[in-house]
């Protein structure tokens, strides 16, 4: 039997409860909303920056427990961060699901997403808050 | 009550060969029969060649196995000819048809009526007819349950309207539509009426004349048939009156330079090389259906949609989608459990063996019309039992413990 | 002169189980290959399942066999990206993808350059856009070889062509289509290059991005693999630059009464549920041909090719259609006896066990500038050998005979 | 092995050959054009009509032997008919090639098509200049 319980472990279930980061900024310099239109999901990432580094995040996340989870990590972490900085990790997150490369250096909370390597539908699950924080960044440089 | 007969579920390969699956989600697709397999296989290895176009015996043999595919497919539409039997790609190609052809005849605002509780195949295509020529596109609301609300049809099919489409059953709620009224409703201001039967073809075979439609379409793999093939029954005088929607060979009167003429149909809305082993495949599967005792399945399907309704109903906090009466519905149940995710409640559920689906299932403005965007859907066919059943009900036992 | 390894035809299992068969209609349909057929098998009864929905451990297998099937198919190509490399249901419903999707990025007077040589299937779908839109149609002529009239190119291909689409083959007279001098002049205008392969890939695995061209399209039933499915390979750019064709679930962004958004390419091009297995088969045949050591099938061939037309050239009144030089053709042979009808003729050869087809082979214009109207055409592929031509040549003696 | 000696039998090259009522009629009263779109196949058929009965019949044929000796029959045997007479001989041929009926009364020489019974791709070889005199003769009563 595969083993669901190997996948939903405490820390992603408690990430996702905690939803940090969850709420909008008051002046964003970047936003962008992302869907994965097979499911509905849904992630609306805004960040603010100043000199080279993200200052705030704040996200709306309508998805599974592993959407969630993600856009939570980035609600705990990404400020401070640079852009070079997030597209590393999304970068390695995306290799260490699809390739099992070892967990992205600096993000250990993260390797609570390795049971998911097994189930590749769920991947885009995990790196839609991801890609929606890239296209924000992205969208903050316009 | 009866279990599925065992030699049933062994008619289906893949869950004879898997017998720990529980497959609930045959209204994505549904799993192939036996029959429909090796007729593929026999098809492919005995009489392939190219249709309508050859003379020798190979091409002959395959000719008849394509028209004997259409005279079954007639047979099992109750088709006053098989001149009115198109095979197409699947459904959405057929309902694409349809918006095109049909659609091609139609000018500025006419009126086509769909409902709120299309699949995106039957939704998409009037809406880009719409920006094509400016039809006017109304939609047939749904009730709190999911069913269409008749009340709304005089002030929606009224003269203006050229075209009523819409869904035989819900693709997420299960909901039956009430054919008889819509048909009505529609013969008295002369419009047409268009059934999508991607999920009725599969409980059963039809009849197009008596359910007085102008066109059915459904697709093979949710009948237990082979994927790459599909179905357009039209009424023969529209067909007639119909341009080619796909063009190319097999479908010509003459190609000159300037100008080009239409065969008749059905050969005109067959443009190329048509799906020939896929089509024999179907007829296949659409011939066993008609071998079955369709009152009897109905009513063993019906209890295990009452069974799983009633456990359903015991989670706390768990909504159903859909039409609390069992003759309103097929079995097809939908639901949604506070605070868990779909994909979630699928993902445990398969560690349990357990296949069901989760997401908008193509249909996201029936979902905000029902208050929501993503539902957990469970779907039964034939070749379901009691088990399987269980094993659902326990499962969702395993979601809440483990996702809670 | 080598004959066909026995073994060659023996993977193909329609001709391993008539061995008296002579079969010469590949150009029509190719006989499957043993590894398409199995691979259909296996996944219908393993994998099978609706792609990109489902999060069971059933779909996310179909999933991956799909999305791989892609991966082959872009590998078959040398596509840069798997986005772009699109299923359809064959090489006519690619071709109309284009002249709709493609099409309806064109205005009135823009000029779609095709030839005289195309396939019904890519001739019709441009008059129907003419018709559509008011684009202008631009006919390359034919030598009387039934070569593309290249010489003609400069007054056809300027500065209001917008798209160049023709064959890369002709399916009646094998002459191969000069492609770098389309491409260039193309170029020279900012044209776009759609490539009809409907009778190329069958000949070995094509490298779109030397071929410089913009669009290519096959179908599956032609390579070995199996029927209801092709392809469509368009380059990232334009694809991505494209509204969708055929509309409804798996292509939509998000779906609301008020309007739609599409999903990105390559899904945004496959509405409803696709010819799944019928992928994996196709891709099955594909990997098949990319093993094999093709230099030397087309000596082979070419060989092969040459006998027959120089056994045809010994019968009196005897003409050949399509190019004299080896190299500029196809092993795909079709001629004129004079008196004497291609059913006729067929009808005879059939007698004799061998498979030809007779008629205008979807391709009346061609047939018209050739001045004929029907022919009876041979094609040849790789499991053919000494054999077939031999009894192909002592078939015409009985036709001769019995006939006359 | 399959015998197409018997199918091209004598009578039928003969027919082909002889070509009974090729050509164009000066006045006609009905005429129509019929092709067979799969091969290309095409018959002109032309009929003047007289007090019920068939005056004159002449054909333009281009096909292939069988087509061309079902076009020599008519050529030969249509003048004097009436039109109930040419749609029970072109049912009962269809008939007789379908559903191996015997072969139509009062016209022998159609039993050359017998053999054609195994081929079904030729039957509509052999009845598209039956099917083209009964398009002549509605267009005739227009
Ligand atoms: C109600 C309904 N209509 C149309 C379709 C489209 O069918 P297909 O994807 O086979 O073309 C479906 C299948 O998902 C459906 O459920
Ligand atoms: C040159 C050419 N183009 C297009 C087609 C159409 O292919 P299909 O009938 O498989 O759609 C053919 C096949 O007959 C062909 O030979």
């Amino acid at each position: 039997m595969n083993d669901s319980s190997a996948l939903y472990q405490e820390a992603i279930k408690q990430f996702a409860q905690a939803a940090h980061g969850h709420g909008r900024l008051e002046a964003a310099d970047g936003e962008a909303r992302l869907d994965n239109p097979l499911c509905g999901d849904r992630v609306r990432m805004q960040v603010a920056f100043a000199s080279g580094r993200i200052t705030a995040v704040a996200h709306e996340t309508k998805g599974c427990l592993l959407c969630r989870a993600a856009a939570s990590v980035i609600g705990a972490r990404a400020v401070g961060q640079d852009e070079a900085a997030i597209e590393s990790v999304a970068t390695a997150l995306e290799s260490m699901l699809k390739n099992k490369a070892p967990v992205p250096a600096g993000w250990p909370e993260l390797s609570m997403f390795e049971p998911a390597r097994a189930y590749p539908s769920r991947h885009r699950c995990v790196l839609l808050p991801f890609r929606a924080l890239l296209a924000a960044l992205t969208e903050s440089r316009r | 009550m009866n279990a599925a007969p065992a030699s049933l579920r062994d008619e289906f390969p893949l869950l004879a060969a898997t017998p720990e699956l529980h497959y609930l989600d045959s209204a994505a697709t549904a799993q192939i029969h036996r029959l429909a397999l090796d007729a593929v296989v026999r098809h492919e290895t005995t009489r392939r060649a190219n249709v309508s176009r050859g003379t020798y015996r190979l091409a002959e043999a395959a000719d008849l196995a394509y028209e004997q595919a259409r005279q079954t497919a007639a047979r099992f539409l109750n088709a006053t000819s098989t001149d009115e039997v198109i095979f197409t790609s699947g459904a959405t190609a057929s309902l694409n048809l349809v918006a095109h052809a049909f659609g091609g005849t139609l000018k500025a605002g006419d009126r086509v009526v769909i409902s709120v509780a299309e699949h995106h195949s039957n939704f998409v295509p009037w809406q880009m007819l719409r920006e094509r020529t400016g039809i006017e596109l109304a939609l047939i609301p749904v009730t709190a349950a999911g069913q269409l609300d008749l009340a709304r049809l005089p002030e929606l099919i009224d003269s203006k309207c050229r075209l009523v489409a819409v869904t035989q059953c819900s693709n997420v709620t299960g909901a039956w539509t009430d054919v008889a009224t819509l048909v009505t409703a529609a013969r008295k201001v002369g419009a047409k009426v268009l059934l999508d039967g991607a999920q009725g073809a599969q409980h059963g075979p039809q009849d197009v004349r008596a359910l007085g439609i102008d066109f059915y379409a459904f697709s093979g793999h949710k009948c237990f048939g082979p994927g790459g093939v599909g179905m357009l029954w039209g009424r023969g005088e529209l067909l007639a009156a119909m341009p080619p929607f796909l063009t190319g060979g097999g479908m010509i009167g003459e190609v000159t330079p300037q100008a080009t003429t239409w065969a008749a149909p059905p050969q005109r809305f067959e443009a190329g090389t048509p799906p020939i082993a896929q089509a024999v495949g179907l007829a296949a599967a659409l011939e066993w259906m008609m071998s079955l005792d369709w009152p009897q399945i109905h009513a063993r399907e019906a209890r295990l949609c009452e069974l799983m309704i009633e456990g359903l109903q015991r989670i706390p906090g768990l909504r159903l989608l859909g039409p609390e009466a069992q003759e309103a519905r097929a079995p097809i149940v939908s639901f949604e459990i506070p605070g868990l995710h779909p994909h979630d409640i699928c993902q445990v559920l398969d560690a349990h063996q357990l296949a069901l689906r989760g997401g908008h299932h193509c249909a996201q403005p029936l979902l905000a019309a029902l208050g929501a965007e993503v539902c957990t859907r469970a779907s039964i066919a034939l070749y379901n039992d009691e088990a399987d059943i269980a094993a659902l009900l326990d499962g969702l036992g395993f979601v809440l413990r483990e996702l809670a």
